[in-house]
């Protein structure tokens, strides 16, 4: 059957050693036609990135965090002071050697209004750029204004890749990083290219250069690499149809990212009937994760249990509440919602919005919920319908780490708080886990945090889906889990 | 033939002299009869809206309905036509798709050729200063591309049959008025329109009576040809994400969905390709018909 | 004569004009949020509200729209709202490349047109004949995505002769973009010889029926000279106006053709400044789309001016 | 000697509705060299059908269904493709029935002439054609010559490859009578000058009469007589000849010609009309513009209860455009129009219905004149619905069947579309169409110029009868002399916008006075190979007016506008 032949995609793409040299094609999807260089802008063309630059910390397979152009990092007893020991003998591609300077401007350009960074939100209630000490030219020490025994994590943020000092109002255009690859050409919206960069302090990648070509339309872009004009296809989660022709074709194949993306359905907490904690608990015990994750991935993916922290975050905790039809039907009942219709918007803007809509409307039919699923057009979707509507589909790229997350979209007015929820119970966790230097101890916070999330919370959260990634059968060592990608190790046979 | 001649005079003998309403139909049945092509595109016309409304007569299966445990199916005895990527069956899909093709092409076209029906007989008629303001208001509108307008106009107004239907029609009336107003010039001067006026007749009245009966067979063969374009239109507007939202069975975005899947289903895709084709080639080949049976050149005319 | 081509160009000013009234206003009623737009999905509430502010759409419609005519008289359509490029040097880029594929387009749809069209007309209800009618009927009821998909499939995917997609950007050069434009150009050029085919067949048709070729053949001359000296000019007169209605349409079908193989063309700058509520490039695009129609137009008119001696010695004494 | 030219049972036919129609049946003849051979018939009867064939020519989609056509001894239908092209400018050449349409359009003429072969150079053959300054002609486009010029290029084309057979179809249809005198004429010289052997095709028997040695008579694609002119024209044996003949109008005659069953001629005695029948319509110093061009220019005349005046004139002449304006749909710019009842200057739209009524227009052209999706009972009921003539539905119906029975038609006709009724019948639906508002003028603008001679002589006497029962005045428009002899009580020539003669009927024909008026009466053809032309000598002329004012009165009414003998003298057809 039908179903048989997906989950036999292949899970990873093919082993072994890439020859070292040749380029490799990758074809994007463009942010918008005026992307920029600049990672810590809201524009950034994505895929340049992680070639160009380095960050502090990244985040490594484990879900800890691994050193970057930070060797070490230590925290004061109570987590309100953190000292960053740089790498040496790290030089930008245009021969300045990396200091401490470099760290500190990239915070503060970060924090900086004018760069409208998304990060921004995140890091400016915990650091006010004046206090900033950079001791000696390799040591950045950072005081926070108030404690937070996760900081390292947040500077793994795609928007926190280290530029050189005063780079500023020039780093969108030249790219100058101390990463991998070093710019050749790039157009906004347009094609552009890197090539190695022979002094990178971890020795030279792989491959000899990295042409990027920008192709927004999806199809488009699956067939540029079924015709073999490029290698691999990023930010591109193939349909199920095109990945087994891209399976099926001999030039191409599939490579498998592991819950590389995370499936909500939001309930917006202000709008009724979800303003009633009781109904919002009834919605996620209704449906059964499971049947939605064999409805919508055809199995190609993990159940969520409205936990959005992903199952390899080393931080996840395993309990969640069982599915129970017949306990959400009680509570709706108690909370005079007997009988409960509400609409589900989605749209065509990703392949499975409407694939798990319709599993979730299956689902929660049992607990005598009435889902009418509505199809939104997908360009205006994100202007129209989220954040606005009060039930509606939409995903997250999994790789943040736990704080991150909650920061970003959990806490009461954050700015990506898709579901307006504002509990003070929950953002006090919040500090309180960020203080606790007992590793242990913040473990169990974080937990907590997690079961407020899944029994409080707006977020429905079915699944989390690996993503299926087009690539070539050139294609050798490919690695890639959350925001990191490999642009090291990866390569091509007989390239 | 002359009246002093003996010999009876063959056009009259033979015509059984009906009323003229009924001597009209039955010759328009007869011309139409006698023409091949107009005779196939009909029959394909009437097979395609026959599928259409009995639809749920001819396939069990739900449209819209995912499924996910069939999904890209082959052709077989359950799915005639095989399943898509969400295992909805291609057939159901092709067989309500026509529903919208039809139903939402039928009335834009019916709109938009009444509307630029009477606003190019009226300037025809009333020449002068009206004919030029307007001419030059179509000229200009004309010059926008008809799917650009379309996509200003669905994103003002969002997607949905309504919208779709009056920006087709908005958008296709120029295109009328300009085809109509020019078989009108033909009939306005003629003599009994001339005739008309000397009697003093109102403006509508010369409009009803002798210049709409002139201009009914130019007006049907654009009725179809627009039919054909819109038709077109459409898909063409869901196919770039701007027409029929999913998971509406439409032609055009069930192309779009499928077309990269074509080597692994090509029936999700070929389908919808065959129906539209049909219901094009169909609708043409009746236009055609038409035109030859009433002597419309409709190239001439339009296009 | 020349009081014809002037008479014949102010009226086309005239039509600019109002379609440019006409474009101004229809965009004007575009909703949505250029900021939201600008600043994409992952845009913080602050960062929109200020670059709303920022860009000051609140100033009364006819004052922007005396503005923008013009500056646009002056090549300056003002800057794209979303990649902040002056749209002129965007749109030109992308015009520059459309023209080449409308270019090999026409020169493949009209000569492979009017070549069918007149074999099909001269040899009416023949085999020939039936066969090129039918294969242009098709044509014309397939729509252009669909020759689109299918030649990629061939073409690209299956035999690797051209490539799928555009990896170029809008600046690409001639020599790039060149091996790209074929497949979209077929792809159009299948679609607008249909027209011109049956345009052309029914006119030869006529042409051929007509007096003064039954004439000339009377005359005994050869069946070679009747067509081209006598049938051809006559018959070309109607087919120059659908040619030009049919360049004229490219501008809407490039959007449908350049959308499935990603050419950086003027309709898929259409499309994406309209998912984009880019005004400015909206604005710009519909008037280069209003000069093209005028322009076709105004060519189709001069052109059957010249192969029409009655329009081309109006006015000389008789 | 063997004929040049020999057809024999020659049987055509084409296939409509998926029946074969035959149109030419069983039709034989020879032409030798050297002799003329006339085609004649009503309309359709196969003419141009037969006449092509000699060239090898059928038009599509029709079929030769026996006999065969054999030019210099070979079949032309077996002939193989290259020798059919020569012998199609070769031997047989053809002028076309209209050399407006048969020239193409975009070419040269010059070209034209010259691509159909032969040695003889181009300007030879335009100053052949008696064409002045040929070399500055053959440099111009068909649209720039008048409709005689084109006519003379079709004939130089067709003498170009020194042809041995001429087959002119219909050589002067459209042209108007002066015209057509010089192409006849020419036509004459060269087939004398050069010997050559000619078909002629006409319907015109007036031109029949002047041209041909042989005149075979089509009807319905049957030869039903055939005989030299001479024999033919004085004797006519088969009674369709005889009414042929009879009914076309003569010079001579001196009130309507009746034309009975077999085709005996009777002349009715003219109406007279009481010298103090009250004047219907009048007309002062009436000048008529389309924008700079002025087409009518200071006409005056009365128009009195019960009286036809007849307005002749050369095409172009104005007379439709006076029409016009006197039905209401031109606005005159100046002179007065007055009726008994109101002013005639206003238009139509703006005139009181009670004087819309009573003056009528019957249009040239009875098939575009009705509109073709209604039933000509329809067409008769509207006015008298909207002129208020009858009360209602019932009475509306009653009513126009009375007046399709008063225009001697049968009132079931009432019910069928135009398009189901001949000519004829449909120009009788348009006068009944006039009647129906019970008017006291009718303006009848060529209303017979279309209709074959038979159906002509019907419709000059449906309106002979009107005015005599119901004291009806009409304005009759044509162009042709002899139409308006037998039937209007005077005559108003027009030339160029301006009456240049008038008087009473029997006095402009027998004392023609303008110049003008005797070229006319020159170039009208009369149905008879002896008959001479009732006045020969037209002198070059030149307009003049003196002290007395620019009229010659010559009594009763007939007066004739001042003129002088030319000093240079004019050619006709230069621009
Ligand atoms: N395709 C055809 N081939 C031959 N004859 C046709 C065809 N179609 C119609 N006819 C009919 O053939 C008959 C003879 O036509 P033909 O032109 O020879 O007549 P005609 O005597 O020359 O008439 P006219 O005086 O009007 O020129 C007409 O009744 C005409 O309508
Ligand atoms: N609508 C018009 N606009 C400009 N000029 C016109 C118009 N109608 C007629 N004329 C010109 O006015 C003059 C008189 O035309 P009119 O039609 O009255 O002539 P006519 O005597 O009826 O000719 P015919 O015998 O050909 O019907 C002609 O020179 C003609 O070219
Ligand atoms: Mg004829
Ligand atoms: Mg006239």
């Amino acid at each position: 059957t039908g179903a048989a032949s997906i989950t036999a995609l292949p899970a990873a793409a093919p082993k072994g050693a890439p020859d070292r040299g040749g380029t490799l094609r990758i074809a994007r999807p463009p942010a918008s036609d005026a992307e920029t260089l600049d990672p810590a802008g809201p524009l950034s063309a994505y895929e340049y990135l992680g070639a160009l630059y380095n960050r502090l910390v990244r985040v490594g397979t484990d879900g800890g965090l691994v050193p970057d152009l930070a060797e070490a990092w230590e925290a004061d007893s109570k987590a309100r002071t953190w000292t960053f020991r740089l790498r040496k003998g790290v030089t930008f591609h245009n021969g300045h050697t990396f200091t401490s300077a470099d760290a500190a401007y990239t915070l503060r350009h970060i924090l900086d209004k004018a760069t409208a960074s998304p990060q921004a939100g995140v890091l400016a209630p915990l650091i006010d750029p004046k206090t900033l000490r950079t001791p000696d030219a390799h040591t950045l020490v950072v005081p926070l204004k108030s404690p937070h025994a996760e900081f390292p994590s947040l500077l793994t943020h795609y928007n926190c890749y280290v530029i050189p000092d005063g780079s500023g109002r020039s780093i969108g255009r030249t790219g100058i990083g101390t990463g991998p690859f070093r710019l050749d050409s790039f157009a906004p919206a347009g094609p552009g290219s890197v090539t190695a960069y022979q002094d990178h302090w971890a020795g030279r990648p792989v491959l000899d250069a990295i042409s990027f070509a920008s192709v927004a339309d999806m199809s488009a872009r699956a067939n540029a690499l079924l015709a073999g004009q490029v290698d691999l296809l990023s930010q591109t989660n193939l349909d199920f149809a095109t990945a087994r022709v891209v399976e099926a074709s001999d030039r191409a194949t599939i490579a498998r990212v592991k819950n590389s993306q995370w499936y909500v359905l939001p309930m917006l907490t202000t709008e009724k009937p979800f303003t009633d904690v009781r109904v919002r608990k009834a919605m996620k015990l209704a449906y059964d994760p499971e049947h939605v994750v064999k409805v919508a991935l055809q199995g190609a993916g993990t159940a969520g249990w409205d936990n959005p922290v992903p199952p390899d975050d080393p931080l996840h905790i395993r309990s969640h509440p069982e599915h129970d039809p017949d306990r959400a039907r009680h509570l709706l009942k108690k909370a005079g919602h007997e009988g409960l219709t509400v609409d589900l918007h989605t749209s065509s803007y990703d392949p499975l919005f409407t694939p798990m809509a319709l599993a979730y409307q299956d689902s929660a039919r049992r607990a005598g919920i009435r889902v009418r699923v509505k199809t939104a057009a997908a360009d205006s979707y994100y202007t129209q319908i989220w954040m606005k509507k009060p039930l509606m589909a939409t995903y997250w790229y999994t790789g943040r780490p736990i704080d991150q997350l909650f920061t970003q979209i959990f806490r009461s007015g954050s700015s990506y708080n898709e579901t307006a929820w504002s509990d003070k119970d929950f953002d006090a966790l919040l500090d309180r886990a960020r203080a606790e230097t007992d590793d242990k101890r913040r473990r169990e916070l974080y937990g907590e945090g997690q079961t407020m999330v899944i029994e409080r919370g707006g977020a429905i959260t079915p699944m989390f889906a690996d993503r299926l990634v087009g690539v070539s059968r050139k294609v050798r060592g490919y690695a890639e889990h959350g925001f990191e990608f490999d642009y090291l190790a990866i390569g091509l046979k007989g390239a | 033939m002359t009246a002093l001649d003996p010999a009876p005079t063959p056009a009259p003998a033979t015509a059984p002299a009906p009323a003229s309403a009924g001597g009209r139909t039955i010759r328009t049945w007869r011309t139409l009869r006698s023409s091949r092509t107009a005779v196939i595109g009909l029959a394909v016309v009437g097979v395609h809206v026959l599928l259409a409304l009995l639809a749920p007569l001819l396939t069990p299966h739900d449209p819209v309905a995912n499924s996910p445990s069939h999904a890209l199916l082959g052709p077989g005895p359950e799915h005639w036509a095989g399943t898509d990527q969400y295992g909805r069956d291609v057939l159901a899909r092709v067989l309500y798709g026509g529903r919208y093709a039809l139903g939402v092409s039928a009335v834009s076209t019916v709109l938009g050729v009444a509307l630029g029906t009477v606003i190019g007989c009226a300037a025809a008629l009333r020449g002068g200063w009206f004919d030029d303001i307007l001419s030059r208001v179509l000229d200009a509108v004309l010059s926008i591309p008809a799917i650009l307008a379309l996509l200003v106009v669905v994103t003002v107004l969002g997607t949905g049959y309504p919208v779709i239907i009056c920006a087709v029609a908005v958008v296709f009336v120029p295109q009328v008025v300009r085809v109509v107003r020019g078989a009108a010039l033909a009939v306005v001067p003629a003599d009994y329109v001339t005739a008309a006026r000397a009697r003093g007749e109102s403006t509508w009245a010369i409009l009803r009576r002798e210049v709409l009966p002139n201009i009914v067979d130019v007006v049907c063969v654009e009725f179809a040809m627009r039919a054909s374009w819109v038709v077109l239109l459409i898909s063409s507007l869901s196919f770039l994400g701007f027409g029929a939202a999913p998971p509406t069975p439409d032609w055009g975005l069930m192309v779009a969905e499928n077309r990269t899947a074509i080597t692994v289903v090509p029936m999700a895709s070929l389908a919808p390709i065959i129906a539209l084709a049909t219901l094009v080639v169909g609708i043409n080949l009746a236009s055609d018909g038409l035109s030859k049976a009433w002597g419309v050149d409709r190239i001439r005319e339009g296009s | 004569m020349l009081s014809f081509i002037a008479r014949r160009t102010i009226s086309a000013l005239g039509t600019l004009l109002l379609a440019s009234v006409l474009v101004f206003l229809a965009v004007q009623a575009l909703p949505g949020d250029v900021a939201t737009k600008i600043l994409g999905k992952d845009a913080t509430p602050d960062a929109v509200a200020g670059l709303r502010e920022q860009m000051g759409l609140d100033r009364p419609a006819w004052e922007r729209y005396l503005d923008w005519v013009e500056s646009a008289l002056h090549g300056d359509f003002g800057t794209s709202l979303v990649s902040g490029k002056p749209v002129a040097t965007e749109a030109a880029a992308h015009l520059g490349n459309s023209a080449l594929i409308a270019l090999v387009t026409v020169l493949f749809a009209v000569t492979g047109a009017l070549v069918l069209g007149v074999l099909a007309g001269l040899y009416r209800d023949r085999w020939a004949d039936h066969l090129i009618s039918t294969v242009s009927l098709v044509g014309m009821s397939i729509p252009e995505f669909v020759v689109a998909t299918v030649l990629v499939l061939c073409f690209s995917i299956a035999l690797p002769w051209f490539p799928a997609v555009v990896l170029y950007g809008p600046d690409a050069s001639v020599g790039q973009l060149l091996p790209a434009v074929w497949l979209p150009a077929l792809a159009l050029a299948t679609v607008m010889a249909a027209y011109i085919v049956r345009m052309a067949r029914t006119s030869v048709i006529d042409v051929m029926a007509s007096e003064y070729v039954t004439t000339a053949r009377l005359k005994g001359l050869s069946t070679w000279r009747v067509v081209t000296r006598h049938a051809l000019p006559g018959a070309l007169l109607p087919t120059l106006h659908v040619i030009a209605l049919n360049v004229a349409w490219l501008v809407g079908g490039v959007a449908v053709v350049e959308n499935v193989f990603n050419y950086p063309g003027i309709g898929k700058l259409l499309l994406t400044s309209v998912q984009n509520r880019d005004l400015p490039v909206i604005q710009a695009v519909a008037l280069i789309s209003a000069v093209v129609y005028v322009v076709c137009n105004l060519a189709a008119d001069l052109g059957s001016m010249a192969l029409n001696p009655k329009l081309r010695t109006r006015g000389r004494t008789r | 000697m063997t004929a040049l030219v020999s057809v024999s049972s020659l049987s055509v036919s084409y296939r409509s509705g998926g029946q074969d129609v035959p149109v030419v049946r069983e039709v034989s003849f020879e032409l030798p060299e050297g002799r003329t051979l006339a085609l004649v018939g009503e309309s359709g009867s196969g003419k141009s059908t037969v006449a092509a064939t000699l060239l090898g020519h059928l038009r599509h989609g029709s079929r030769l269904d026996g006999g065969e056509v054999r030019v210099d001894g070979h079949d032309v239908f077996a002939l193989s493709p290259g020798r059919l092209r020569r012998l199609r400018g070769g031997t047989v050449a053809m002028v076309a029935q209209n050399a407006g349409h048969s020239l193409t359009p975009s070419m040269r003429v010059g070209r034209q002439i010259a691509e159909a072969g032969g040695g003889v150079p181009v300007l030879d053959l335009l100053e052949q054609v008696r064409l002045p300054r040929p070399a500055e002609l053959a440099r111009r486009y068909p649209h720039e010559l008048s409709g005689g010029q084109q006519q003379r290029v079709s004939i130089a084309m067709a003498l170009a490859a020194r042809p041995r057979v001429l087959v002119l179809d219909e050589p002067t249809t459209g042209l108007d009578v002066v015209t057509q005198r010089g192409i006849l004429d020419l036509v004459a010289d060269l087939r004398d000058e050069l010997g050559l052997a000619a078909l002629l095709v006409s319907h015109d028997l007036g031109v029949v009469a002047r041209m041909a040695d042989e005149v075979s008579v089509l009807r319905l694609g049957r030869t039903v007589e055939s005989a030299p002119t001479r024999k033919l024209f004085s004797r006519p044996e088969h009674a369709y000849t005889k009414r042929l003949l009879a009914s076309v109008p003569r010079l001579a005659d001196d009130g309507l010609a009746l034309v009975g069953e077999a085709g005996e001629r009777e002349i009715r005695a003219r109406a007279v009309v009481p010298p103090q029948a009250p004047v219907a319509v009048s007309a002062d110093d009436v000048t008529v513009d389309h924008g700079s061009v002025r087409a009518v220019h200071g006409v005056s005349f009365e128009l009195r209860c019960g009286e036809i005046v007849a307005l002749v004139g050369e095409s172009g002449s104005g007379k439709s455009t006076l029409a016009w304006a006197l039905a209401g749909l031109r606005a005159p710019s100046g002179g007065t129009m007055t009726h008994q009842s109101g002013d005639l200057t206003r238009l139509a739209r703006k005139r009181p219905p009670g004087l819309r009524r009573r003056v009528q227009l019957v249009f040239q052209n009875a098939d575009t004149s009705l509109n073709p999706r209604r039933s000509v009972g329809d067409a008769i009921r509207r006015p008298l619905r909207l002129f208020g003539t009858a009360p209602n539905r019932e009475a509306a119906t009653a009513r126009a069947r009375e007046l399709v029975r008063d225009v001697q038609l049968d009132p079931a006709l009432a019910d069928r579309l135009p398009a189901q009724l001949s000519g004829g019948q449909r120009q009788r639906i348009g006068i009944a169409r006039a009647l129906a508002g019970e008017p006291d003028v009718l303006i009848a603008d060529e209303i017979t110029t279309a209709l074959d001679v038979s159906v002509q002589a019907e419709v000059l006497r449906l309106l002979d009868d009107l005015r005599r029962e119901r004291q009806l005045a009409c304005l009759f428009i044509s162009h042709d002399l002899a139409v308006v002899r037998g039937l209007a009580d005077r005559v108003l020539v027009l030339r160029h916008g301006v009456v240049v003669e008038e008087g009473p009927t029997q006095a402009v024909f027998t004392d023609p006075g303008h110049p003008y008026t005797r070229e006319l009466m020159a170039a009208a053809l009369e149905p008879d190979p002896d008959a001479r032309p009732p006045v020969d000598d037209v002198p070059d002329w030149e307009e003049t007016a003196d002290a007395d004012g620019v009229w010659t009165d010559h009594g009763h009414g007939h007066r004739v506008r001042r003129w002088r003998p030319a000093s240079t003298p004019l050619v006709e057809g230069v621009p």
